[in-house]
């Protein structure tokens, strides 16, 4: 499996470090990393993962130290170097054309000549080569922004095989996919790895290292503390490591009191601007002190059923809150209304939705509830009492840095999630929707996130949880309930369910185990 | 209206319509790439003056084989290239507003050109009117009706045009006889079209005024292609320049492009930065205008509609069409951020 | 990448990029071949040494405030409004009848009432463009360009053949009545004698810069403010939050709309006395270099739109006493705008080393900090 | 000294502004003397510039421009030892005894180029081409139109303005387009009243083989043989007689007619090939006739209407 001993590193980095501003993103990093194995690098949010990566793809200019690849010292000053010299790399975020097709986005910046035609033709035959070869079949003519994710990425990869990368570098390429997906992607590497290429994958995800790593580094505040064999750690050895105390891995949790229903939907009905339906009739509860968690494979509904029960898509049908039933069109139904009405969401996507980006900490733990009496006097708002608000509530969320003058950009994925948590939780709402709560969140912070969404259905709240991990799923639900093509397939106890069946329910198979315990949650 | 009439109507579109449309297809490159461009302006006011003072120095100062028209040219494009750069300067390589670069650009024509005129000419920021030699010539096309056939026939070229048949009108009147940047203009469209879909440097192009991120990582300069962008940006305006001060009129005047850099940009967002609705929208635009111009007083019997209400007239039918009929315009999305990568 | 104080940000890269357009701009007046020395100590003597002088940049700075706070409002919103210009003629209009129509009995009254109706006309005029992108999403940089030549047409058609007295030769209204006249700041504060003779300042300088402390209020103290630059930063966020996109868009223009309006108060009513055609002479344009150099903050607005009410008074006095044609004032702010507002990282990279390597010679090893921990 | 102040157009306008510039210059010539002169920008210039030309001792103060008469009735109080001369605005003499006020009828010199616009039309077709529509310009189109149904009654005279910015002053090629609209509805002499869109106009006119008349001052050269004309407006004269007056310059009012050859039409080598003896015999009985009253031309601005011409 691994390579000789006696083989050169196909990527040996001596001494990288990089600062920005004050920051020293990277101190003095050394790794090796032998050909044909697949190494993990994990490390908390802010840890220099990416950054380290993005010196290795040329996208960033280290301060100091040296590149190796294949045993020869070499210059990586751009990413056209780092291609050169065998490197692609799939961002975190993805390096996407959104509206271009496929193919396009796979030769640019690798076409042959000066026209396109030849250059498309002949990247149409190796990517059905590809396809073939690695599972990696995309649809070369569809647009990006057409892609879910999990397509979106195997496109990253596509671009990365087609300039004959012989190293991969893959940063958090399992964050915004669904568990299908995931594997899906690992079958992938797993076949690249036969075809001799190696790979660097950076994770939160301690399940994914043991999984499928051959050896694994730890990063922290810059640093490079331990580089370990896969096979000869833990998980808790690792999680320990990473964040330099013992961390709970499991929710920790007692088992639910469910009141009566607070969140009652029927026949929810929702068409979107390009006129397809999207949720088809949707019908469920969620009672006092319970969380019931959504599951489904991205695209299904789920982050419309939010965006309806938050107020800003309109639907039909018939939603109470408490057994007041609540406008789904006009007025009294955006989300100041429903946030009046005591629903609180913590929406999917935190940088476009949940943050103003450039606003202060404290601005925006306020956002939403800022015609808060509290937070007004007469015509001006009361700053004042939103920064004490806000420094009190980031305090108790352990926000990192605790500042609330620092705009929200400058916050890493987990601590931003925190501002936003702190905001809707601590409103003390009778519902709250939570969509992906740890999506690229460090497993120290998850560990935090998820102890409170607990703690306010203790307190007897309900909560409607929504997440792609099915993991996260099956540790916070008390009830799960499986989307799949704008309706709900069926319910399940985590107790009396496992990955494979909810998996197949995902995939809209209700088959043979049809509905084992409708409604059995309730008692 | 008759079609005659007609045929006037559209000969004065195509006229009107040829600065806009070179301005439109260098906005059109510029913002395609990610630089945003309200210096259309600018540039076309500077390439009028450089063109016309140069065109005219060299019909005084003739320079053997080369005709006083094309140095004018030539130093139009390359005023409007300087501007361009530094445009590029400020929003590529010193990352600084778009827009602000692009406003300060416009002021800059607007006094430089006057003052230099008038420093050389002492003609009142005007140059001297421009003898023939110095300005473009209308192009008979083969079979054409053209002023040589009027000469033969001694009767007025408007008369024979008018005897011929209705092809044959069209093609004389309409299609030829314009000066050759109204000709490079039109081709231009195919052209951009063809570069920004077909080639190699087009797809770049497109995907840094999209996703500059992306290319950047694809190991291609994002800098080289927005100055790329640039420099035909500069070239297109510099032809639209020369062409008021040259092709339209003899001489440069001051602020002589009355805000056509303006409604280029407008008809580049009417066009969605799309070659072909750029030509479209620029045409609308010309013949609002011709219409415009040509019924001025409309006597509608008890009321006669007021000279300002024509005047008025094409732009509140843009607003009306704009509103009615073309909807929401998406512009490039990295249109006015400075790539920065260290973000 | 270093960072500096950030009062060196806010002083010495402006201050640089000023020196630097201002070398410039020697170099082009001695390329006319006139001495820059006399010019600059001309512009600067008959813009900030005489009392009247002031009264003249600040008359400007008025004009200037107006749009340029106008503008900046619309920015916060993410909107480009390109139709002060319009929003400001027709604001004059309103003006205009206000004072003619309406018989005041004194001017304060008359100021108010002139406010409400410069404020509402400018809003209007911005209305349709706002609604039209708000619930069209037809571009408002587009349509406020077509405001701006409909408004020209509207006030020559309204000029010329409804207002004009009369036999009179002037497109222009009469003069409104006496009441209605605007103490100058030499009613003000002469007291009879010679100071601020004759310039056109008047109240209405306080009026803007109310104006500066009330869009100051509205944008970092308000709900809607609040609102606003959210809208601006984040249309997504703003639905999430359940703040209105349509309502936002609309009222943001409104108010910038009106903001330039209130530009008429100090042209029509202040200055002229009546309403002339092209009384707003390309102020709205300039309101957006004011706003993008004043970085879309009432403070940067207000200082930006001092100095080209400096620029314009410099010129005035230039072209008085010199040869010099007008336009170099034109070349002067073009540099201005250029240095201070796009060309500012040139000053800011080189000053950033300098302060990088002062920081590192004091501290020689940087203390390794990630701001997440 | 003297002082000049040119109205917003600039003082090379090719026309009005740079007539007076030239009036002033041939006063400096023929006399040595020095003036100062500037061009305003901006409408609170124009009492800033009277200020401060009167606060330095400058006199007379001339004006070219309607758009001076406010801003002088507005100072000459504070300034009773400067005199003040407003060409083509008018102050009333009563109240501001340190006023002259000089006004043209151009209508007078519209009619008789618009006499010759008939008889030089082939197509019975003339045109008009203003540069905005103010009082003043429909001053010029009336007298205009008016000498052109005085020669035919039945011709057609085809009226257009440039625009309503002020960049329809300076805006050559829409001149350029509406004089190719004229044309092709059969115009062959236009008149072009418009600034600097008026060479637009009259570049295009020549460029058509058709005749274009000037204004203000005499614009024949501009096209040798293809300018049937032009409308002098001698304020060039009026500039220099001011300047010559100096100190003792009488206030009051002057009207500046065919009879004080304060206006007229021009012929020159460079168009009189294209006025012949009966042409040249008829403008001149009309313009007798209006000196002596036979023929009253109607001035547009005494009633704001036209007899002859809608607008
Ligand atoms: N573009 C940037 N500008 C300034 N500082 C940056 C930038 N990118 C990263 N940093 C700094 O470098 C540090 C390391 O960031 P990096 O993105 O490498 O972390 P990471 O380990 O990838 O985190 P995550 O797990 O959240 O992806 C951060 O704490 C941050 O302070
Ligand atoms: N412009 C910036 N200035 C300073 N620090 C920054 C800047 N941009 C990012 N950072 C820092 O970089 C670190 C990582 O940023 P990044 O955007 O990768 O977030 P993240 O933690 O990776 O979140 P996610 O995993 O959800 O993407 C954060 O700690 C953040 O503080
Ligand atoms: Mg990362
Ligand atoms: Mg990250």
């Amino acid at each position: 499996m691994a390579a000789p001993e006696q083989t050169r590193p196909a990527i040996e980095l001596k001494g990288i470090s990089k600062a920005f501003g004050p920051v020293q993103a990277n101190k003095d990093i050394s790794i090796r990393v032998m050909p044909g194995t697949i190494h993990g690098i994990i490390g908390e949010n802010g840890a220099g993962k990416s950054t380290l990566m993005s010196i290795l793809y040329g996208f960033y200019k280290a301060d100091a130290g040296e590149i190796f690849i294949n045993g020869t010292h070499t210059e990586i000053p751009d990413s056209q170097a780092a291609i050169k010299a065998g490197i692609g790399m799939v961002f975190q975020h993805f390096k996407l054309v959104q509206n271009f097709t496929v193919l396009e986005n796979v030769i640019l910046g690798a076409e042959d000549g000066g026209l396109l035609k030849p250059s498309l033709a002949k990247a149409r035959g190796v990517l059905k080569h590809l396809a073939e070869e690695y599972e990696l079949s995309v649809d070369p003519d569809a647009k990006i922004e057409d892609l879910s994710v999990g397509h979106q990425q195997r496109v990253e990869i596509l671009k990365a095989l087609y300039r004959e990368a012989d190293i991969l570098i893959l940063d958090e390429p399992t964050g915004v996919l669904t568990p299908a997906e995931a594997d899906h992607l690992f079958r992938i590497l797993e076949g690249l790895k036969r075809e001799g290429k190696t790979i660097i994958l950076i994770t939160h995800k301690l399940r994914e290292i043991m999984e499928i790593t051959d050896t694994v580094s730890v990063m922290r505040r810059g640093e490079m503390t331990a580089t370990v064999k896969t096979a000869e750690t833990t998980p808790e050895q690792l999680a320990e490591l990473m964040v330099g105390r013992k961390v709970l891995l499991r929710v920790d949790k007692v088992p639910a009191q469910p009141g009566r229903p607070v969140l009652e939907v029927e026949n929810l009905r929702h068409v979107d601007e390009s006129g397809v339906e999207r949720l088809k009739g949707v019908s469920l509860d969620v009672r006092a002190g319970e969380i019931l968690g959504i599951a489904g494979v991205s695209g299904n509904g789920q982050s419309e059923l939010l965006e309806v029960l938050g107020g800003y898509a309109d639907a039909t049908g018939t939603v109470r809150v408490n057994g007041q039933e609540i406008p789904l069109s006009g007025p009294g139904s955006d989300g100041r209304a429903r946030r009046h009405g005591g629903i609180a969401h913590v929406p999917e996507d935190r940088q476009h939705e949940g943050l103003i980006m450039p606003f202060y900490a404290w601005e925006n733990v306020g956002f939403g509830y800022h015609d808060d009496p509290r937070f007004n006097r007469g015509l001006l708002m009361d700053n004042a009492a939103l920064q004490a608000d806000a420094t009190d509530k980031m305090k108790r969320y352990d926000v990192r840095p605790p500042n609330p003058w620092l705009p929200a950009s400058s916050f890493s994925g987990g601590n931003q999630q925190k501002i936003v948590l702190a905001r809707e939780i601590e409103r003390d709402p009778e519902v709250l929707l939570v969509g992906q709560p740890t999506r690229g969140v460090d497993i120290g912070a998850i560990e935090f996130i998820h102890q409170e969404i607990v703690r306010l259905r203790d307190s007897g709240k309900a909560i409607l949880l929504v997440s792609v991990e099915l993991d996260e799923i099956l540790s916070l639900s008390d009830r799960i309930a499986v989307m799949f093509d704008g309706t709900i397939m069926g319910e399940r106890l985590p107790d009396e369910t496992d990955q494979t069946e909810l998996g197949m329910l995902m995939a809209g198979m209700t088959g043979a185990t049809q509905s084992r315990s409708q409604g059995a949650g309730h008692a | 209206m008759d079609f005659a009439t007609i045929l006037q109507v559209l000969d004065s579109t195509v006229r009107l319509a040829t600065p806009l449309l070179l301005a439109c297809l260098a906005g059109l490159f510029s913002e395609r790439s990610g630089v945003i461009d309200i210096g259309l302006e600018g540039k076309m006011l500077i390439a009028a003056f450089a063109s016309a003072a140069f065109a005219y120095y060299f019909s005084q100062n003739p320079v053997a084989g080369i005709g006083p028209i094309w140095m004018g040219l030539l130093m139009g494009v390359l005023a409007s290239l300087a501007f361009s750069g530094l445009h590029g300067l400020a929003s590529i390589t010193f990352r600084g507003n778009q827009l602000i670069s692009g406003v300060a650009l416009n002021f800059l024509a607007s006094g430089l050109s006057v003052l230099v005129a008038q420093s050389w000419f002492h003609e009142g920021g005007r140059t001297p009117s421009l003898p023939d030699e110095g300005r473009f010539d209308g192009i008979v096309l083969p079979g054409a009706l053209g002023p040589a056939d009027a000469e033969a026939a001694g009767r007025p070229l408007s008369e024979l045009i008018a005897q011929a048949n209705p092809i044959q009108q069209i093609y004389s009147e309409l299609i030829s006889g314009h000066s050759i940047l109204v000709y490079v203009a039109f081709l231009m469209v195919p052209a951009t079209w063809w570069v920004l879909f077909r080639t190699r440097f087009g797809l770049r192009l497109r995907a840094v005024g999209e996703a500059p991120e992306a290319v950047d990582t694809a190991g291609v300069s994002v800098t080289a292609l927005r100055y790329g962008a640039l420099v035909i940006a500069g070239v297109l305006c510099g032809l639209a320049g020369a062409y008021l001060a040259t092709g339209l009129q003899a001489g440069f005047v001051r602020e002589m492009t009355a805000g056509r850099g303006y409604i280029a940009l407008a008809a580049l967002i009417f066009a969605k930065w799309r070659p072909w609705y750029a030509l479209m929208a620029c045409l609308l635009f010309g013949f609002l205008q011709a219409i415009a111009l040509r019924y001025q007083n409309i006597d509608l019997g008890a009321f006669t509609v007021p000279v300002q209400f024509m005047d008025a007239l094409p732009y509140i039918l843009t607003v009306v069409i704009l509103a009615g009929f073309v909807g929401k315009a998406i512009p490039p999305r990295a249109g006015g951020d400075p790539y920065v990568k260290e973000r | 990448m270093d960072r500096m104080p950030a009062w060196a940000d806010a002083v010495l890269v402006p201050l640089f990029s000023i020196v630097l357009a201002a070398i410039l701009s020697a170099l082009v007046i001695l390329a006319i071949g006139e001495n820059p020395v006399e010019a600059f100590s001309l512009m600067v003597d008959g813009a900030l040494m005489r009392s009247a002088g002031w009264g003249y940049t600040l008359y400007y700075t008025t004009n200037f405030i107006f749009t340029g706070l106008a503008v900046a409002v619309a920015f916060h919103a993410k909107m480009f409004n390109i139709g002060g210009e319009g929003q400001a003629a027709i604001g004059g209009l309103g003006v205009a009848l206000i004072c003619l129509f309406i018989p005041w009995p004194h001017w304060s009254l008359a100021l108010i009432g002139a406010t409400l109706g410069a404020a509402a006309f400018g809003a209007a005029w911005a209305f349709i463009p706002a609604y039209l992108q708000a619930k069209r999403g037809s571009h408002i940089v587009i349509t406020t360009i077509m405001f701006n030549f409909i408004a020209a047409a509207v006030l020559n058609y309204v000029l010329v053949n409804l207002l004009r007295p009369a036999g009179a030769m002037d497109p222009a209204t009469e003069i409104f009545p006496q009441a209605t006249h605007l103490p100058s700041f030499q009613d003000m504060f002469a007291g009879g004698g010679s100071l601020f003779r004759g310039a056109p300042a008047n109240i209405t300088f306080f009026v803007a810069v109310l104006a500066c402390v009330a869009v100051w209020l509205l944008i970092w103290r308000t709900r809607l403010g609040y609102e606003i630059r959210a809208f601006g930063h984040s249309e997504t966020a703003t639905r999430y939050a359940g703040i209105s996109t349509v309502r936002i868009t609309v009222v943001a223009m409104l108010i910038s709309g009106g903001l330039a309006g209130l530009m008429a108060i100090n042209t029509t009513m202040g200055e002229a006395e009546r309403l002339v055609m092209n009384a707003t002479e390309g102020a709205g344009f300039i309101g957006i270099a004011v706003a993008l150099m004043g970085r879309s903050h009432p403070f940067g607005v207000f200082l930006a739109a001092l100095l080209f009410g400096f620029l314009y008074q410099g010129g005035a006095e230039l072209a008085l006493w010199t040869d010099i044609p007008r336009e170099l004032i034109t070349v002067i702010q073009a540099l201005v705008i250029l240095f201070t507002g796009a060309l500012d990282n040139m000053v800011r990279m080189p000053l950033e080393s300098v302060f990088g390597t002062l920081r590192r010679r004091r501290s020689p090893k940087p203390a390794p900090t990630t701001p997440s921990e | 000294d003297p002082a000049l102040i040119y109205d917003l157009g600039g003082k090379f306008d090719k026309s009005f502004n740079e007539a007076a510039f030239n009036g002033a210059e041939r006063w400096s010539e023929e006399t040595g003397g020095s003036y100062r002169d500037i061009e305003l920008q901006s409408e609170a210039q124009r009492e800033q510039a009277l200020r401060r030309f009167a606060e330095r001792g400058f006199n007379p103060i001339i004006t070219t421009g309607f758009s001076m008469s406010t801003p002088i009735a507005n100072i000459a109080a504070d300034y009773p030892d400067t005199k003040f001369v407003t060409i083509d605005g008018f102050v009333d003499p009563e109240e501001h005894p340190n006023v002259l006020s000089i006004l043209f009828s151009e209508h007078q010199g519209s009619f008789l180029v618009g006499m010759l616009a008939a008889m030089a039309s082939e197509s019975d077709t003339v045109g008009f081409v203003g540069g905005m529509d103010i009082p003043l310009i429909r001053k010029f189109a009336c007298g205009y139109a008016q000498g052109v149904k005085a020669v035919n009654e039945d011709a057609t005279v085809i009226s257009n303005m440039t625009g309503t910015t002020p960049a329809a002053w300076n805006d050559p090629v829409k001149g350029s387009e509406l004089a190719q609209a004229q044309i092709s509805q059969g115009a062959d002499v236009i008149f072009a009243a418009a600034g600097g869109t008026g060479l637009g106009v009259l570049q295009t006119v020549a460029d058509e083989g058709a005749h274009g008349i000037g204004v203000d001052s005499n614009q024949n050269y501009l096209h040798p043989d293809q300018m049937l004309t032009s409308m002098l407006k001698r304020v060039d004269v009026a500039v220099a007689d001011a300047m010559e007056a100096g100190a003792d310059l009488e206030t009051g009012v002057q009207v500046l007619g065919l009879a004080e050859d304060g206006v007229g039409y021009a012929v020159d080598e460079y168009n009189e090939s294209l006025i012949t003896e009966e042409m040249a015999a008829a403008v001149e009985e009309a313009k007798a006739q209006i000196i002596s009253g036979e023929i009253e031309v109607h001035d547009y601005t005494s009633d704001d209407s036209c007899p002859v011409l809608d607008f």
